[in-house]
C-alpha cells in the first residue's frame, strides 16, 4: 500500500474511532467527580486491615496482588526476551573474537575530569541508598519495590557515565544478576507459597502486621515489595547489559 | 484438592528456577523440569475440570473475599469451561516441550522459562474473574508470545514478523485497556460478575463504547477479519512448538476472551437487541477470507495460518448464535480444531527438521520415504475437513442444527483449508501431480530449529501429532466428553449462575437433560470429505484436465489484489485495525441501540 | 465539554499514537508512537480515578475518613508504567537485531513476507 | 490547581502531537523524556504520588535511556559494518 493510501485508510478508522469514543465518554460522570466504591471501600479499610498507611501500595501488594504477580512476570519474560533477542550468534562471536586478535581503536575521546569522576562515585553510592529507602518505605510512603528497584538500577549508569568502563561491566555482566533477577520474580511466588502451606488460600498476607507507621509492618506487603526490588534493579541492569554488550567488548578491548 | 492457584504458580517459579540457573543447568535438566512442570499442570486443571463438573467453586486469591456486594480482590471461577481450556492448553504446552526436547534451538536456554510463562498466562487467563486481570494475563501471554516468536534470530524475517506481531497486540491491548477504564469509571467496579450486575439492562452509548474498545481489543488476538494480519507473519517465523500453542490455543483463547465478557457483562445488557449477529457477520467473513488465503499459500506455515484464521471465524461465527447448542458445538469444535491444528504443525515441524524448509514448491515429492508423517498429515487434512470420526464434524452438527444455513460457510471453510491441507499432503508425500506454482513468501528461507547433523526422527517427534489424532478421534467417541461440553456450555451461559459462585463460594452444578447429540449425518460428512480430496485431486492435476475446469488452480495462483493486502508493513495494519474497530463499532451502535 | 476535558485529550494522545505509528518510516520512532499511545491511558485511568478537593490515598500525614481520589486507579497505572517499559524493552530488542541482519531501520524494507 | 493540571494537560495534548511528527529519532528520545517529565507532574498535581515517582523513574529516565541504548547499538553496528566493508 502506498503511504498516501495508508493515510487515507487511516483517516477514515481514526475518525470512526473518535466518534465511537467520544460518543460514549459523553454518559461518563464528569471529570473529577469519581463515585466509587471498589476505590472508597479499600481507601476505607486498608490501614485497619492491613497497618498500611500508602493505600495504593497495599491494593499493588495485597489486595491484588495477584495482578502484580503476574506483572513482575510480564517484567521477567520481557528481561529474558530481550537477552533472548539479543543473544550474540555465531558471526558475532566470530567477530568479536576477530576484534580481539586486532584491537584496532576508532573513536578516540577526551579523558573527564577527576572531579566528575570522584563526583558520580558518590553519587552512585547515594543513589543506592536512596533506592534502598524508596524500596522499604513503600507500605508507609509513596514509593515501593518497583520505584526503588529501578533508582538501584540507575547507579550503575553512573559508573558508565564516569567511564569506568571495567566496574560498569564486572557489575553488570556478574551472573549474579541474572539469578537475582529471577529470584526476585521466584520470591514473590514463594511468598504466596507460604500463605499455601499454612492452609490460607495462595499470596495471603500471613506475616504479623505490626505498628502502623513502622517500616516491618503491614505483613508480607513490606516482603513482597523487597522481591519486586530485587527483580527490578536486576532486569534493568540485565537490559542494559545486554544492550551494551557488544560496545563494553570494544572498550575492553580499548583497555587492553 | 490442590488449590488452583498452583496452576499459575508452579509454572511461573519453576520459570523463574529455570531462568536464574540457566547456566549451570544442563539441557536435559531443564527439558526434563519444564516437561514436569506442565504435566503437574495437565493433572491439576484435569482434576479440577472433573472437579467442576459437579460444582463450580470460586478462589479468592489473598483471601479477599467479597464483603456485602463488594468485591474486594481477585478470583478464579473454576467453572467448566475455563478448567477445560486450561486442560487443552497444558496438554498442548507438554507436547510441545517434549517436540522440541534435546535438540531443538533453545535461544540460549531462554525458550523453557518462556515456553512456562506462557503456560500459566494462558491458564489465568482462561479462569480469571476479575477484568483488569483478565488484561494481565493477556499482557502476560502477549509478552511471553512476542519473545518466542522471535527465537530464531539468524535472519531478519522473524524479527519483521515479531515486531508486526507485537506492535498490532500492544495497540490491541491498550484498546482493551481503554475499555477496561470505560466500565471501571462507570461501574467502580473490577469484577465481571459485579460489573454484570451493576451494568445489568443498561445499554446506552458508553456501555456500547466500552464494548466496542473491549472486543476489538480480543478479537485482534482472535485474527478476525481485518484484524488478522499479524497471525500469518507470526507463525511463518516462529518455532514449531510456538506455533502449536499460539494456533492450537492462544488465538482460540483470545476468542473466549470475548465469549467471556458477553456472557458475563454484557448480556444482561443487550438481551433483547441482535448485537451477537456483528459476531455472525464477522465470523462468517473472516471464515471465508482466511480459506480463501489459505488455499493460495505455498508456505505450509503460512498456509496452517490462514487456516487457523479461517476456523476460528467459524467458532467466533458459532459464539454469535449464542445459543446452548451452538456453544455446545463451539467447545466441541474448539477441542477438535486445536488437536488437529496442533498435529499437522508438529508434522509441519518435522518436515522442517528433516528436509530443512517448510516451503511446498521445494519439498514437492521429496518426503516420500515419512509415511507415517504423511500419514498423520493427511488425517489432519481431513480432520480440517470435519470428516466422520473427528471432533470437528460433531462439532458443525452441533452449529448446524441450531442454524442450517451456517453449512455453507463449514462447507466452503472446511473443504477449502482441508483441500489445502490435503494437496500439499500429495505433493509432499506422495509426489503426485505437476509443477508446483509458487509465491513470494515460500521462497523465503526458513530457519531450521534443530542442528543439521540430527536428521532422524525420534520418538519425541513423532509422539506428539500422533497423541493429538489420536485424542481428536477418541474424544469422539467418548461420551463424558459430550456430556461435559454440553453442561459447560450451559453453565457459560448463565450469568446467575457465575455471579452465584462468585457470591456463594461456589454454585452445585444443575443436573439438566442429557445432551441432545443431533445425529451427525454421516452422509453428508463423508460427501464433504471427498469434496476436499477431489478439491485436492483438482489442483494436484491442475495442467491435465480441461481448461474450463481449471478454477482451482485459478485460487491457488497468485491473487495479487487479495496478497498485496497483507503487504507485511506495521503502519499497514494498525491502519487496518482501525477501519475494522470502527466498522464493528458503528456496527454495535446499530445493533445494540436499535434493538 | 470541558466537564469532560482529560477524557478527549486522552482520545487525542490515542490518535496521535495510531498516526504516528502509521506514517513512521523508521522503527524505532515507531516504537516511541507506541509509547506515545500508551499514555493516553494514563491520562484516562488519572482522570477517571480523580475527584475534585480529594487527597492522595496515603495515610501517613491525613487521618482515615478524609476523602481521597480513587487508589485502584493508581495502582492499576503502576502496573501500567511496568507494561509499557516491558514492551518498549523488547520492542526494541526486535528492532535492533532486526536492523543487525538486516540492516535496515525502515518498515517498508523489512518486508519478507508478503501474500 | 485545577488550572495548572489543565494547562499541563493541554500541554501534553500539544507534545504528544509533536514527538509524533518529529522523525529525527534523537531528538525525538530529547521530547520523550521531556514528555515523560510532563506526565510525572501531571500525575503530583492530580494527588497521585506514586505513580508520579515511577514515571520520573521509568518515563523521563529508563525509558528514554533504554532507547538511547539501542540507537547506540544500532550506531555501533554501522560503524562495525562500514569498517568491514572497507577492510577487504
Amino acid at each position: 500500500m502506498s503511504e498516501r493510501r495508508r493515510l487515507l485508510l487511516f483517516l477514515f478508522g481514526a475518525v470512526g474511532l473518535a466518534a465511537i469514543y467520544c460518543t460514549g465518554i459523553r454518559n461518563l460522570p464528569p471529570f473529577g467527580d469519581y463515585r466509587g466504591p471498589y476505590g472508597d471501600v479499600i481507601a476505607q479499610l486498608a490501614v485497619y486491615q492491613r497497618h498500611a498507611t500508602d493505600t495504593v501500595n497495599a491494593i499493588t501488594y495485597d489486595y491484588r496482588g495477584f495482578d502484580t504477580l503476574g506483572e513482575e512476570f510480564i517484567l521477567f519474560s520481557a528481561v529474558t526476551g530481550v537477552a533472548l533477542l539479543l543473544r550474540p550468534d555465531k558471526e558475532e562471536r566470530k567477530r568479536r573474537n576477530q576484534q580481539q586478535s586486532n584491537p584496532a581503536s576508532f573513536q578516540d575521546r577526551a579523558a573527564l575530569s577527576e572531579t566528575v569522576q570522584v563526583l558520580t562515585t558518590a553519587l552512585f553510592g547515594f543513589s543506592i541508598l536512596f533506592g534502598f529507602y524508596i524500596g522499604t518505605h513503600g507500605q508507609l510512603t509513596p514509593g515501593g519495590g518497583f520505584q526503588g528497584g529501578v533508582i538501584i538500577a540507575g547507579a550503575p549508569m553512573l559508573l558508565y557515565v564516569a567511564e569506568n568502563f571495567e566496574a560498569f561491566r564486572r557489575i553488570l555482566s556478574h551472573p549474579l544478576i541474572e539469578l537475582f533477577e529471577a529470584l526476585g520474580a521466584a520470591a514473590y511466588a514463594l511468598v504466596g507459597f507460604v500463605a499455601l502451606a499454612v492452609g490460607a488460600p495462595f499470596l495471603t498476607n500471613v506475616l504479623p502486621l505490626g505498628k502502623t507507621g513502622d517500616v516491618f509492618s503491614s505483613g508480607t506487603i513490606a516482603l513482597i515489595s523487597a522481591c519486586v526490588g530485587v527483580e527490578v534493579a536486576a532486569g534493568f541492569m540485565l537490559v542494559t547489559f545486554e544492550y551494551l554488550r557488544e560496545i563494553l567488548a570494544r572498550e575492553k578491548n580499548e583497555e587492553d | 484438592m490442590l488449590s488452583p492457584a498452583l496452576l499459575i504458580a508452579v509454572p511461573l517459579t519453576t520459570a523463574a528456577f529455570l531462568g536464574g540457573f540457566r547456566r549451570w543447568l544442563p539441557r536435559s535438566v531443564t527439558d526434563v523440569l519444564a516437561l514436569l512442570a506442565a504435566l503437574f499442570n495437565l493433572i491439576l486443571a484435569c482434576l479440577w475440570t472433573h472437579h467442576a463438573l459437579h460444582v463450580t467453586q470460586v478462589y479468592w486469591f489473598g483471601n479477599w473475599f467479597p464483603r456485602g456486594t463488594m468485591v474486594l480482590g481477585i478470583g478464579f471461577v473454576m467453572d467448566v469451561t475455563g478448567c477445560g481450556l486450561a486442560v487443552l492448553t497444558a496438554f498442548l504446552a507438554t507436547l510441545a516441550l517434549l517436540f522440541s526436547f534435546r535438540y531443538t534451538d533453545s535461544g540460549g536456554d531462554h525458550y523453557h522459562p518462556l515456553m512456562l510463562v506462557f503456560l500459566a498466562a494462558m491458564s489465568g487467563f482462561a479462569l480469571t474473574a476479575d477484568l483488569f486481570n483478565l488484561f494481565v494475563f493477556f499482557e502476560l501471554m502477549s509478552t511471553a508470545a512476542f519473545a518466542l516468536c522471535g527465537l530464531k534470530t539468524q535472519e531478519p524475517s522473524p524479527l519483521a514478523g515479531a515486531f508486526n506481531f507485537a506492535v498490532t497486540n500492544t495497540v490491541a491491548a491498550f484498546i482493551m485497556l481503554t475499555g477496561i477504564a470505560m466500565l471501571y469509571a462507570t461501574t467502580g467496579a473490577l469484577n465481571l460478575a459485579q460489573i454484570g450486575l451493576l451494568l445489568h439492562g443498561r445499554h446506552d452509548r458508553l456501555v456500547i463504547a466500552a464494548f466496542a474498545f473491549l472486543v476489538t481489543g480480543f478479537l485482534v488476538k482472535a485474527a478476525a477479519v481485518p484484524f488478522h494480519f499479524w497471525l500469518p507473519d507470526a507463525h511463518a517465523v516462529a518455532p514449531t512448538s510456538v506455533c502449536v500453542l499460539f494456533s492450537g490455543i492462544m488465538v482460540e483463547l483470545g476468542l473466549f476472551g470475548a465469549m467471556r465478557l458477553y456472557a458475563t457483562i454484557f448480556q444482561g445488557c443487550f438481551a433483547g437487541t441482535r448485537l451477537h449477529w456483528l459476531f455472525v457477520v464477522s465470523g462468517a467473513i473472516t471464515a471465508v477470507w482466511g480459506a480463501v488465503m489459505c488455499f493460495a499459500e505455498h508456505h505450509l506455515k503460512r498456509l496452517l495460518a490462514f487456516s487457523t484464521i479461517s476456523h476460528t471465524g467459524l467458532m467466533t461465527l458459532a459464539f454469535g448464535l449464542w445459543s446452548r447448542q451452538s456453544l455446545t458445538g463451539l467447545l466441541v469444535y474448539l477441542t477438535g480444531h486445536s488437536l488437529v491444528k496442533a498435529a499437522l504443525f508438529f508434522c509441519a515441524g518435522i518436515l522442517l527438521h528433516r528436509f530443512r524448509s517448510v516451503s511446498e514448491p521445494y519439498l514437492f515429492g521429496k518426503a516420500k520415504s515419512l509415511a507415517w508423517t504423511g500419514l498423520l498429515w493427511m488425517a489432519g487434512g481431513l480432520g480440517l475437513a470435519a470428516a466422520p470420526g473427528f471432533l470437528l464434524d460433531i462439532g458443525e452438527s452441533h452449529v448446524t442444527a441450531q442454524a442450517p444455513w451456517t453449512e455453507a460457510v463449514f462447507l466452503f471453510a472446511g473443504v477449502l483449508t482441508g483441500g489445502a491441507v490435503l494437496r500439499v499432503g500429495l505433493r509432499v508425500f506422495l509426489g503426485l501431480g505437476d509443477a508446483v506454482p509458487t509465491d513470494e513468501s515460500a521462497k523465503v528461507r526458513e530457519e531450521p530449529e534443530t542442528p543439521e547433523q540430527s536428521p532422524i526422527i525420534n520418538w519425541f517427534l513423532w509422539l506428539p501429532p500422533l497423541l493429538c489424532i489420536a485424542a481428536s478421534l477418541a474424544l469422539t467417541f467418548w461420551q463424558p466428553f459430550a456430556n461435559g461440553a454440553w453442561s459447560s456450555a450451559i453453565r457459560f451461559m448463565d450469568f446467575r449462575s457465575y455471579a452465584h459462585a462468585v457470591y456463594q463460594q461456589f454454585t452445585p452444578a444443575v443436573i439438566l437433560a442429557a445432551p441432545k447429540t443431533p445425529a451427525s449425518d454421516l452422509i453428508f460428512a463423508v460427501v464433504r470429505s471427498l469434496l476436499a480430496v477431489g478439491v485436492a485431486f483438482w489442483a494436484v492435476y491442475r495442467l491435465r484436465i480441461p481448461r474450463a475446469l481449471r478454477w482451482p488452480s485459478h485460487i491457488e495462483g497468485p491473487m495479487h489484489p487479495f496478497r498485496e493486502i497483507q503487504s507485511g508493513h506495521p503502519g499497514d495494519y494498525v491502519a487496518w485495525l482501525t477501519v475494522g474497530m470502527t466498522l464493528l463499532g458503528a456496527a454495535a451502535f446499530w445493533l445494540g441501540l436499535g434493538g | 465539554m470541558l466537564d469532560h476535558y482529560p477524557y478527549y485529550v486522552a482520545a487525542w494522545i490515542f490518535l496521535c499514537g495510531l498516526y504516528g505509528i502509521v506514517r513512521s518510516r523508521h522503527l524505532v520512532h515507531t516504537v516511541i508512537c507506541l509509547c506515545i499511545l500508551q499514555s493516553s491511558t494514563y491520562v484516562l485511568l488519572l482522570a477517571i480515578g480523580f475527584r475534585k478537593g480529594g487527597y492522595a490515598p496515603i495515610f501517613a500525614d491525613i487521618s482515615p475518613g478524609v476523602v481521597t481520589v480513587d487508589p485502584v486507579v493508581q495502582a492499576l497505572m503502576l502496573t501500567d508504567v511496568v507494561v509499557e517499559v516491558t514492551v518498549v524493552a523488547l520492542l526494541l530488542a526486535m528492532v535492533v537485531k532486526a536492523y543487525e541482519k538486516g540492516r535496515t531501520t525502515s518498515p517498508d524494507d523489512l518486508r519478507f513476507m508478503r501474500g | 490547581m485545577m488550572i495548572l493540571g489543565s494547562g499541563l494537560l493541554a500541554l501534553i495534548a500539544v507534545s504528544a502531537f509533536v514527538i509524533v511528527r518529529t522523525d529525527d529519532v534523537t531528538n525525538q528520545i530529547i521530547a520523550l523524556s521531556f514528555y515523560g517529565l510532563l506526565f510525572a507532574l501531571l500525575f503530583f498535581i492530580f494527588q497521585a504520588p506514586d505513580v508520579s515517582l515511577s514515571q520520573i523513574t521509568v518515563g523521563a529516565i529508563a525509558l528514554p535511556l533504554m532507547v538511547m541504548l539501542a540507537i547506540t547499538r544500532m550506531k555501533h553496528r554501522a560503524e562495525l559494518n562500514s569498517r568491514q566493508e572497507k577492510k577487504p
